[in-house]
């Protein structure tokens, strides 16, 4: 089942043409990986997903973005119900300056969630569910500005979770990491992915390979291929994916 | 809504199934609504608000100035009959300056040397920093009993523009420190990196590559300095005191715009005069804001 | 070697220029306090400071009033001030549109600019009245009770401090909302937050420090404003009788009085000055405590 | 009343608003009665409790200033003027030559305050300005100057401008040459810089600079040297006087107590007043 | 011939040790490639060799560092010589906010030329040499920031050779720049090593295998291995080496 069809769709930022008539169906529940060099436009790509980009000034967007068959540009689409179906992850870890719980809880509080146990437990099931309640349990009041670049991308990802998103879009989540915790959030990639549609750009060709099941080739705002992991790295059908995975440039 | 015991393993607490707690309509969306829509009034009429009183302040200082802006208020000798503002005006530039040709070298000098020499943490630098953060929360009614007690009698130069320039030119010394540091810090590391590494010294790489680079926000710090000497009154009552004649040297007493205007409106005699005044002083404000926002424009161009 | 002779003179005087700011808070400390402290020694440090009446004619010289007086009117002008700064800051930092910015922020610099004599004066000649005919209204007799109200009052000191300290919590609030990074704001809105909740509870709580200086600047201005308090403020030197009661600030009772003083009065107000510049070495004491926590974080 | 050109034309715009807010006659005179006063030290205020018994000797023989503590301070003629013409159960006094048309004269026990009713003394408020020397002046300047000022030109000048002059002397100027300051009392300031303009063209070998500053100032510039000549609202203090300073009495200003345009008051005794000042007349209709 | 010859160096950072013991040597007139991992202490070693460590608050070094046999960090060595000497190229591509001619002049100007002819001189000589004469030749008088990326690295390369040093040190250069720049930038690279030794930081295993004669793998601190480039990518030593060409980490 294909969690987002994209159909014709075309983003300029003011009149620069940035992605040219994508055409791409996102399964559900696998991880589907982006790659490709530096600003091709997988961000861009991205965040059209969850109309972030709605916030850039002059960003334009035509043809069809649906979202379980509906289409998520379309007026009676939510914004906001958008974003809480489909959660982000950034590149840089950017946990809120507050505490622990707080960030975590910020989420459910912002969808009208106040009961005190409740909120609790759904703290305690994300950090669980991100793999990162051990480390953190006993300072749950701390400000999470004090935890490694790690441990704060997983919270990230945890306060993404606490929302109950059906889609994670991660973009390049483990470039400001060190090689340990880049393996934990692979890991916890990995795992989510038995509930979650996760979409992850990456400029890390290996990291790809890794743990994503589909991937797909980004270049000067084109879709240049799209596949089976194995099957894009081992036999690309387009010369440029080839080249770009035997680091002819980049 | 399910029960989730704290003994449950991690692997329990993986989600069954999106959607078990939060609604994605209903209720909570309006309430989300409600409250976005509440804080956005709230903030509208607050900005509303701030421009009601400017809007009301500048338009009832015009409305009850202009009529009063006749050509005898700007003769170019003052007398009794006329209370003409023109002296006034040239003393607020020759105050101005003066006291700006002692604050700028100084206050650019130090920033120098706290952003460009200085090492961090050093004890002279948290000296400097809190005694310059002193400085600027001085209020001006302190600065200019300090200006009689020290530069008017112990140094004996009596009510004159030198005492008055040297009291605003410590008072304004900290913001245009503060300024010119902002601007060196804004002033890319790759710009000292790439003249060092050509083999440029220090004194070299500072004064022909990073303080060019700072000029604009060097330049709006002078400008916001410049400001605050020509709204300046407590000070210079006890300082420079009030002679509205071009003054014939340093030691001679002057009174500036704001003075003037405080002087006017004393007696109660030229109350109409006091509002023409203030128009012009208020021009002057709009004026030297104009230079500091032409200023940004080209800093922004950059 | 003459290049490095003249980096290391460059560098000492690079120095010195450092040092004048300390050069004056010296003289400034050295000056004020040479004058005043004998003074209030003469007068008794607790009579001149708890004393609570003020008859220099008599030789009486108590400021607890105008202490009282200078803190209720900051602390009035801070109620007033910084949440409209506050929200205010918070507009036109995430909410309003470049236009009506590029309007907005010369026009914020412009109440800064505007000296405060004139402040004095419109408050003088607007706000007294107009507080006047509120307090004798009858909803103010019946309702609130409040019998006797006068123009010129703590309220409309207050009023027109809080205006006048407008730009100051604006632009510094207005900063360090603008520099927070926009990572916590993008953060907040994919989670499903609305662009206000976003602002308010991920941007705001990140600015806090920067809110903190504002206010604190601002009691710092609010503290220390001479020329147009003592226009509005009725400059009673009773015991802060109430909201809509005249009361006396140090600044005004320095600038009042400093002008046919001599002898023991005008030391006592130089001691005035003293006592007003130890709060504002407190205040500063504060902001930079502020600030260094900052740091920390 | 008031002869200046530039205080009855101007300030008439001035206050326009002002005017709205006290329309005459529906005056209720169970309010209140707001009274302004100026500050402690000012000439003015010392002449006006000393004259109207609010400033009364104790039981040692000092004297006390009874000054209600509710009174308003303010710090300027102007201050007084306009909080009054702001409020209409306000009162308060100000120097007869700044009396404009935006607050109303009252008579102090029916005599109205004016030039003529001081100079004969009916109207009992009024106060010298002083000029300040340092012992006796002996720059020459300053002596034909102040020789011209208690001329019957110099006099005549005071009285033009509202204020109250002796008949002096005819005066001729020794044309001495030089330069010589001016300085202290604001209040003073207006009729001495009218003053000095009128002396230029009698002598225009002189050079006279004029300082605005206080009656303390003024004082204490003069002994100093700061000031050949200083001016001052007040009399001098005894530690002036054993300082050196010598008075002399410029010209008399009365003191005009003034209310609201549309306060329906038109006359109080000295003895109203005094009781108004020291807070024991609280409400207008006390007095009426 | 070595240019450098580096003995028993380590360097801290207050108390972090950044470089252990690294005993290396620099061949004159050959391009030197640093790789490994980011963080590995690449950028640091590179700018001890001329002293812009210097500027690093709390930054101690011990152990030798020998140009042409003689100790940079002894006393006697005048820093503003030795950078003229050793000159050096960011990562990123920073022309001082003046004139294309005044950014190249700058450097003469420093040592004391300020003869017009000469200093025309030697604008055209470092421009050609940097290869962007002709691109350049009709706006030396506007301003540098107007260039696109690749000019302005190859600008700062003209600017550092215009003060004729002997070696060149380049930080990631090619890294903010597009493909073809890139390729520009590193044919460039390959031309000056006739006259000029290159030491080069890169994060691009490519660009080391395509350009370099030597490559110098680092890995937390360590110089891990160090060796003529093919052999080092076709038969590692060290099996973390090994690891890091072949993705494993990184
Ligand atoms: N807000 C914007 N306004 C204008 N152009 C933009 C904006 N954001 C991105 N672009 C341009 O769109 C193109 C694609 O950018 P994008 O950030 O999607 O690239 P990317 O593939 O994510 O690159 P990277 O790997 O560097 O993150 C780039 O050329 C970029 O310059
Ligand atoms: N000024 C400094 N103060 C303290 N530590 C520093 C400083 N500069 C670098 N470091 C630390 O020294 C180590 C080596 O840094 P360096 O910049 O040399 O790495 P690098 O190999 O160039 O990495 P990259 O590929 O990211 O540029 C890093 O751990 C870094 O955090
Ligand atoms: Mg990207
Ligand atoms: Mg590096
Ligand atoms: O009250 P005076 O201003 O006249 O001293």
């Amino acid at each position: 089942m294909n969690k987002f069809e994209v159909r014709n769709m075309d983003l300029y930022y003011g009149s620069f043409h940035a992605l040219k008539n994508i055409n791409i169906d996102i399964p559900e529940k696998e991880i589907t990986a982006f790659i490709g060099p530096s600003g091709c436009g997988k961000s861009t790509f991205l965040k059209s997903l969850n109309r972030m980009n709605d916030l850039v000034e002059g960003c334009r967007i035509s043809g069809g973005i649906k979202l379980d068959g509906v289409d998520i540009y379309k007026d009676k689409m939510d914004v906001n119900v958008l974003r809480k179906r489909v959660g982000m992850v950034f590149q840089k870890p950017n946990p809120f300056p507050m505490s622990i719980y707080d960030n975590i809880a910020y989420g459910p509080r912002t969808h009208g969630i106040h009961n005190k146990a409740q909120l609790d437990e759904i703290v305690e099931r994300s950090l669980r569910g991100a793999a990162i309640w051990d480390e953190v349990k006993d300072r749950l009041n701390k400000s999470a500005l004090g935890m490694s670049g790690g441990q704060q991308q997983r919270l990230c990802i945890a306060r993404a979770l606490a929302v109950e998103p059906e889609v994670l879009l991660m973009d390049e989540p483990t470039s400001a990491l060190d090689p340990i915790s880049t393996s934990k959030v692979e890991e916890l990639a990995t795992e989510l992915k038995e509930n979650y549609t996760i979409v992850m750009v990456t400029h890390n060709m290996q990291q790809a390979a890794r743990i994503s099941d589909k991937t797909a080739f980004f270049l000067l705002g084109e879709l240049v291929e799209m596949g089976p992991t194995e099957r894009v790295f081992a036999t690309p059908v387009d010369k440029r994916t080839e080249d770009y995975i035997s680091g002819r440039f980049g | 809504m399910p029960e989730i015991a704290a003994t449950q393993t991690a692997a329990d607490m993986t989600y069954a199934k999106p959607h078990a707690f939060l609604p994605t309509g209903g209720s909570n969306r309006r309430a989300a609504r409600m409250q976005a829509a509440a804080l956005r009034w709230l903030v509208r009429m607050a900005a509303l608000l701030t421009a009601a009183v400017l809007v009301f302040l500048i338009g009832y200082i015009l409305v009850m100035g202009i009529p009063n802006l006749k050509p005898e208020l700007f003769a170019w000798e003052y007398n009794s009959e006329n209370v003409s503002l023109t002296p006034a005006l040239i003393n607020t530039v020759l105050m101005t300056a003066f006291s700006l040709a002692i604050s700028t070298p100084l206050g650019i000098f130090a920033a120098i040397w706290l952003v460009e020499y200085a090492h961090r943490g050093s004890k002279l630098v948290k000296v400097v920093r809190v005694t310059t953060e002193t400085l600027q929360g001085i209020p001006s009614i302190v600065y200019g009993l300090f200006g009689m007690l020290f530069f008017v009698t112990k140094l004996h130069w009596g009510y004159s523009m030198i005492a008055g320039a040297f009291t605003l030119a410590i008072m304004v010394l900290p913001v245009i420190m503060r300024t010119t540091e902002e601007a060196l810090i804004a002033v890319p590391d790759s710009y000292r990196e790439g003249s060092f590494g050509l083999g440029a010294g220090k004194l070299r790489t500072v004064f022909t590559i990073v303080l060019p680079s700072a000029m604009p926000g060097i330049l709006s710090g002078v400008i916001l300095a410049t400001g605050r000497i020509v709204g300046e009154t407590a000070a210079l009552i006890y300082t420079a005191s009030s002679v509205a004649k071009i003054p014939s040297s340093v030691f001679s007493s002057t009174r500036t715009l704001a003075v003037h205007m405080y002087l006017l409106s004393n007696e109660g005699l030229y109350i109409g005069q006091t509002y023409g005044t203030a128009v012009v002083l208020l021009v002057l404000v709009l004026v030297i804001n104009g230079l500091s926002g032409l200023v940004a424009g080209k800093l922004a161009k950059r | 070697m003459t290049s490095k002779l003249k980096e290391g003179v460059m560098q000492g005087v690079f120095t010195l220029c450092a040092c004048v700011s300390i050069l004056a808070v010296a003289l400034i400390c050295i000056f004020l306090f040479a004058n005043g402290v004998p003074t209030l020694f003469k007068i008794g440090p607790l009579k001149f400071l708890l004393g609570t009446t003020w008859k220099p004619g008599n030789d009486i010289f108590g400021i607890l009033p105008m202490i009282l007086g200078s803190i209720y009117v900051t602390a009035g002008a801070i109620l007033v001030g910084v949440p409209i700064g506050l929200l205010t800051a918070i507009y036109m930092s995430k909410f309003a549109s470049p236009r009506i910015n590029k309007v907005m922020l010369p026009a914020v610099q412009l109440l800064a600019g505007i000296p405060s004599v004139v402040y004095g004066f419109f408050g003088m000649i607007v706000l007294v009245p107009a507080v006047q005919a509120m307090v004798k209204s009858p909803f103010f007799k019946t309702v609130l009770h409040v019998k006797s109200g006068k123009g010129m009052s703590l309220f409309t000191a207050a009023v027109l401090l809080g205006i006048m300290i407008l730009p100051t919590i604006i632009t510094v609030s207005k900063t360090s909302l603008d520099a927070v990074p926009d990572s916590y704001y993008e953060g907040s809105l994919a989670l499903g937050a609305t662009h206000e909740r976003s602002v308010f509870y991920a941007v705001l709580p990140a600015a806090k420090s920067g809110v903190l200086s504002a206010v604190i600047l601002g009691i710092g201005r609010a503290i220390g404003e001479t020329m147009a308090v003592v226009m509005v403020a009725g400059n009673q030197t009773w015991m802060p009788k109430g909201l809509f009661q005249g009361l006396r600030t140090m600044t005004s009772n320095i600038v009042i009085e400093m002008g046919y003083a001599a002898d023991l009065h005008r030391e006592a107000l130089i001691a005035t000055g003293v006592v007003l510049f130890v709060f504002i070495l407190l205040i500063n004491l504060c902001f930079s405590l502020v600030k260094g926590g900052k740091d920390y974080a | 009343s008031a002869d200046s050109a530039a205080a009855s034309s101007a300030p008439a715009e001035g206050t326009a608003a002002s005017t709205e807010a006290a329309p005459a006659g529906d005056f209720d005179a169970d309010q209140d009665i707001t009274v302004i006063s100026r500050e402690d030290g000012s000439g003015t205020r010392g002449a006006f409790i000393e004259l109207t018994g609010v400033e009364e000797k104790n039981a040692d023989g000092k004297k006390v200033d009874n000054t209600t503590e509710a009174a308003a301070i303010q710090s300027s003629t102007n201050g007084v003027m306009t909080a009054v013409a702001n409020d209409e159960t306000a009162i308060g006094y100000i120097s007869l030559g700044s009396l404009s048309n935006d607050v109303k004269a009252v008579t102090v026990g029916g005599v109205e305050a004016s030039a003529e009713t001081v100079k004969d003394g009916s109207y009992v408020l009024s106060r010298p300005f002083n000029i300040v020397t340092n012992g006796d002046a002996t720059d020459p300047v300053a002596v034909d100057f102040i020789a011209y000022v208690l001329s019957k030109d110099g006099q005549a000048i005071a009285t033009d401008n509202g204020y109250i002059g002796e008949d002096g002397a005819d005066f001729t100027s020794a044309q001495p040459e030089g330069k010589i300051v001016v300085g202290g009392s604001s209040s003073v300031s207006p009729l001495m810089e009218k003053l000095i303009e009128a002396y230029k063209t009698v002598n225009p070998n002189a050079e006279l600079e004029l300082q605005t500053t206080d009656s303390t100032t003024g004082v204490s510039g003069a002994l100093e040297g700061t000031y050949t000549i200083g001016m001052a609202s007040r009399e001098l203090k005894d530690s002036e006087v054993e300082g050196g300073a010598k008075a002399t009495v410029l010209a008399l200003d009365g003191i005009a107590v003034v209310v609201n345009p549309g306060n329906t008051t038109d006359d109080l005794t000295v003895d109203q007043i005094k009781g108004i000042y020291t807070g024991e007349l609280t409400t207008w209709a006390d007095v009426q």
